[in-house]
């Protein structure tokens, strides 16, 4: 397998806006993909906005080895993601493609996705890739309220989906680590693996410990660089302060400090 | 014609362009987005006496043309460079120097001992300016008399080229340049970053774990050149510049003000590439100017 | 509900935004775009003893997130002041603070006697950090011992607000803090601009007439923003804070830094009615957070 | 008459390109103009290009008062002028406007504009008001070579349209200054409108001179504001340093020190 760090400038060929947080950004390669795996992301250079100054990371939200084609999923945070919002067929993104490790695999077949905000991200890609060891995850997801959901046909076809909103319009009421799901004496997985806002991702791997059940997350964090030149993105672990561009952004939680 | 080479207290470096300490960890995350030996020199991270964990997170905040960190150092020590790091490294066809920190003089002096003995490390950096810890780094070098001290101790362990590096946050950075240039130093680098801060205003906090952290990038870019400039006007002894590099124009500048090379900072983590281009452009503007040798331009700012 | 006021030693204004001296002309220039009394106060052009024309041509160079200026205090001198211009804008329905420069400490003695008469001045602020004229301005804000003799000086013929403007060129800003403090100031205002250079590489010149130049806007933010900080928490003085301030958020983040007031800059040349956007947004952020008075954030930053 | 300074988002309405170096952006404003005079300019906000701070300063070309238009002809110079060159119909500029003093009346009816580079920006707009006085200019403009022309009718409605081109492949071989038009006896003009490069406006101003016939040239100069605040760009005059933007662009060349 080759692993390589690739700068190339990618065209957009789809701006997909799901809502007024949420869009997709298909992009396409000129050269085929080296190996590119679950969990990794790409550094995203927003020219043309004044304010941006750094890149802008974001999880590889799905690959297309055939046609060349990746897909970020961005929500809106400041001027840098609305700028990328804001462009259209044919335009060119600079990008540092892939970076960090990944989700790694299971050892049983039976896995939990979890996932809630932008960090449905990798999500996608994770479940297909576990489609193609032939694991069919569970896939649980939480949305603010029905009309924000998106992609909900995507997920089905590689596992159970499972959903929950802040107001009840879909699925059961409440966050994702409210879910019945976790209510259950046991909780029958071998892996969970799970990407959100710390709160969720705190909340499911105290669950997962105390159901002694191997758990995964994805971390975001300030990165200038992205490529383990800067060490400002640490995360404290068992092993001292970890870079998360590059030890990540994937960590069992069993090795992080902040549970 | 387009001879880019340059020649610092005895070393001949390729081209003037390397890169900043901090900015290029050890090369290697850079080994698939170029081939270090191209480039004039590389400038490792810190190197301290024993293994640093550095600050907590967050150590990164973006500001208007420029960023902060508070990275502090961290780095597994000078034992573990020597044993784990330098054989890895060793064999890039360029000059690889160390950038020595500390936090007492018997610390930089230490480390400067042990990486004397490193065969293929042709020159070391004394990094007195560090704003990101709480003990030693920038306060040797914001006072003279400290900074000049430092530099003696090392240079009687010393052996090769030893280059100091810095802090612009004085106000006299020429007294602090010919102090340690009085201590032994060869090479004069500057500048480090400024000291900064970022404040969070929703949450009303500081962005940094540290409250404050060092700013970089083309934002200090205007100090950086009239420091150099100044420097350059003060000492005899070469000087590397650097400070919001991001193109081969920022290094002309740079060059034009006295510098005999530049380094590159910030702009290696939005360009990986940057180093390359920036030789690159030095060519071509060699080329459009007629001169033959870039060492014609060190220094040739015209203020009549 | 919102309410905007401050009170700096003893002075109300309506609200924390006042502009910048050197950047607001006399206020007459902004007569189309906004109405002065809208303001917090206004911090008019540098007054000297006599007519100054200041350096030559080119003043100006524009860099990533700010610009070097070196104007060198142009100005008709204290006579023309009160005669011609103070008659004009006395009855702008702000406080109009005027900035008091000089080579000398007589200098500085002899235009603030002169402004001490002018009834609609309630303050000045002594400008002991120009970065643009070969003789006093900044040196005086470099060296403590300098700033403090300047201070007591004007202290004693200046009878009302006794403002002192700090330059960031210095080591230990806390420092010329404590001796303007010490010498009798009401309120440090800071920062301001820093000693830059631009060079054209084309042309291998400086950009300046005067090569080096001072900088400033978004650029200096952070070193802006660590000093109002720095100083708020070493003297028990009111502080203005100023550098970089293009946004109501801007504004907020040297407030929770400490200032009770803050300065716009360089953000009049690109919008001329920015001060007045700033207002309305200080007032959205103490509505969407629901603070009553916009005083409870002065120095609110939460460091624990 | 009302002097007032404005700002407001003006809408592209045609960027038309004459060549790789000029083009001409027409921009609509939503309310009435009140007075525009030749020889003032106006201060154009670069949104979205990271390089550009300070506002970019450009002669008005020509207002049309009914349609509530104004143009401005612009040579691609770097990053700043290189995006305003990329505009499209529809964009809209923010604008401060109109800024500056403005060429005076001559006395005499015999007038002379001479123009060479964007220094013609300014001279349609003056013929075109000096044929409301009656007064029909001899309008000399210098081009690098007959394909770099451009509004040749344009002038030639106003008065008498004289040519001069490096090449020789259009009107008289050489530089304005050397113009056949300079080489006679007599200068017979009350005045000279000249803008243009600093030293082609030197040696037309030298040549005034020699004749003592009245010039009026337009400076250029760093600005930061634009509008009289900043002292940033003066000029040194006969009453000390004067700003280019307020006391100026517009001087009569007496009044300068760089002859
Ligand atoms: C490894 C990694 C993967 C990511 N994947 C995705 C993804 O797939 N989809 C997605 O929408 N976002 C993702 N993010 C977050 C994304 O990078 C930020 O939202 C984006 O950089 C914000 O840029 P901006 O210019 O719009 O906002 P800014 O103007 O820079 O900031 C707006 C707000 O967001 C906060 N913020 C900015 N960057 C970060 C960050 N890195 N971490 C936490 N808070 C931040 C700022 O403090 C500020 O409050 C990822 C981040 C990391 C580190
Ligand atoms: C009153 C006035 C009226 C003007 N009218 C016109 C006009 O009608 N049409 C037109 O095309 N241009 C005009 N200019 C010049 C125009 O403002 C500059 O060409 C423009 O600002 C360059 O911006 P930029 O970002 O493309 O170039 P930059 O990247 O800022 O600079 C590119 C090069 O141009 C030089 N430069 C930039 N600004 C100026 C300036 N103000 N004076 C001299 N050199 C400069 C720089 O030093 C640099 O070498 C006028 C200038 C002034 C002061
Ligand atoms: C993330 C980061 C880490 C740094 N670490 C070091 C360091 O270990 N030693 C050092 O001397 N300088 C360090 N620096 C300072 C840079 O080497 C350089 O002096 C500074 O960033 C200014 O250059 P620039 O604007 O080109 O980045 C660091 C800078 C950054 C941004
Ligand atoms: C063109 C210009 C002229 C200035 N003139 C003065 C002056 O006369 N007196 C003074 O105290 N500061 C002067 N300053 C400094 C400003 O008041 C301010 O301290 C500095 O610009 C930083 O603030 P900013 O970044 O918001 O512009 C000047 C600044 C500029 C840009
Ligand atoms: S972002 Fe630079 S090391 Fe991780
Ligand atoms: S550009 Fe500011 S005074 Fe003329």
């Amino acid at each position: 397998m080759i692993f390589k760090k690739n700068i190339a400038d990618l065209t957009v060929v789809r701006n997909t806006r799901f809502n007024n947080r949420y869009f997709m950004l298909d992009l396409q390669a000129e050269e085929p993909f080296s190996v590119i795996l679950p969990g990794q992301f790409v550094q995203v250079l927003v020219a043309g906005s004044p304010s941006t100054f750094l890149r802008r990371p974001f999880s590889i939200h799905s690959v297309d080895f055939a046609s060349r084609r990746l897909r970020l999923l961005i929500q809106i945070k400041g001027e840098g993601t609305r700028h990328l919002s804001l462009l259209t067929e044919g335009a060119k993104l600079n990008v540092i493609y892939p970076l960090g490790n990944s989700f790694s695999l299971p050892v049983t077949k039976k896995v939990l996705l979890v996932g809630g905000g932008c960090g449905v991200a990798p999500l996608l890609f994770l479940a297909q890739f576990l489609n193609q060891q032939h694991i069919q995850p569970v896939i649980l997801i939480g949305f603010r309220t029905r009309s924000e959901m998106f992609e909900i046909e995507e997920y089905s076809k590689f596992g159970q989906l499972l959903i929950t909103t802040d107001d009840g319009t879909a699925g059961e009421k409440g966050l994702v680590v409210d879910h019945s799901l976790f209510q259950k004496e046991r909780l029958d997985f071998g892996k969970i693996y799970c990407c959100g806002p710390v709160p969720m991702m705190q909340s499911v791997a105290r669950i997962a410990q105390w159901h002694k059940v191997d758990c995964e997350v994805s971390l975001e964090n300030t990165m200038a660089c992205g490529f383990g030149a800067c060490l400002c993105c640490i995360t404290p672990t068992d092993r001292g302060n970890e870079r998360v561009c590059m030890e990540g952004p994937v960590f069992n939680t069993k090795r992080l400090k902040w549970l | 014609m387009n001879d880019l080479s340059v020649n610092i207290a005895g070393m001949t470096f390729k081209n003037p362009v390397t890169t900043a300490s901090g900015t290029f960890g050890y090369g290697e995350e850079f080994l698939d987005f170029l081939d270090p030996g191209q480039l004039g020199g590389i400038f490792v991270k810190a190197v301290t006496g024993k293994n640093r964990e550095g600050n907590n997170y967050p150590r990164m905040a973006e500001t208007t043309g420029g960023m902060l960190n508070s990275v502090g150092l961290q780095n597994k020590g000078v034992d573990i460079f020597c044993r784990d790091i330098y054989p890895k490294i060793k064999t890039f066809d360029t000059h690889i120097i160390v950038n020595v920190s500390g936090s007492t003089v018997e610390e930089y002096v230490e480390v400067s001992e042990r990486i004397n003995e490193l065969e293929k490390i042709p020159a070391i950096e004394l990094n007195i300016s560090c704003p990101n810890v709480k003990l030693g780094g920038m306060a040797f070098g914001t006072m003279p008399d400290m900074a000049k001290e430092v530099t003696i101790a090392v240079r009687k362990v010393y052996k090769k080229i030893l280059m100091v590096k810095l802090s612009p946050n004085v106000t006299h950075i020429t007294e602090i340049a010919k102090a340690v240039v009085d201590g032994g130093a060869d090479v004069i680098t500057l500048i480090n970053t400024l000291l900064g801060m970022a404040i969070d205003a929703e949450r009303r906090r500081p962005v940094l774990s540290t409250i404050t952290g060092g700013l970089s990038g083309p934002a200090i870019k205007p100090v950086a050149l009239r420091m150099v400039w100044q420097v350059h006007k003060a000492v005899p002894v070469p000087v590397i510049g650097l400070g919001g590099i991001m193109n081969a124009t920022d290094a002309i500048e740079f060059i034009l003000a006295g510098a005999s090379a530049v380094q590159i900072g910030t702009a290696n983590f939005i360009d990986p590439r940057v180093g390359l281009k920036i030789i690159d452009g030095l060519g071509q503007y060699l080329e459009r100017h007629q001169i033959s040798t870039i060492k014609e331009l060190i220094g040739a700012l015209k203020t009549e």
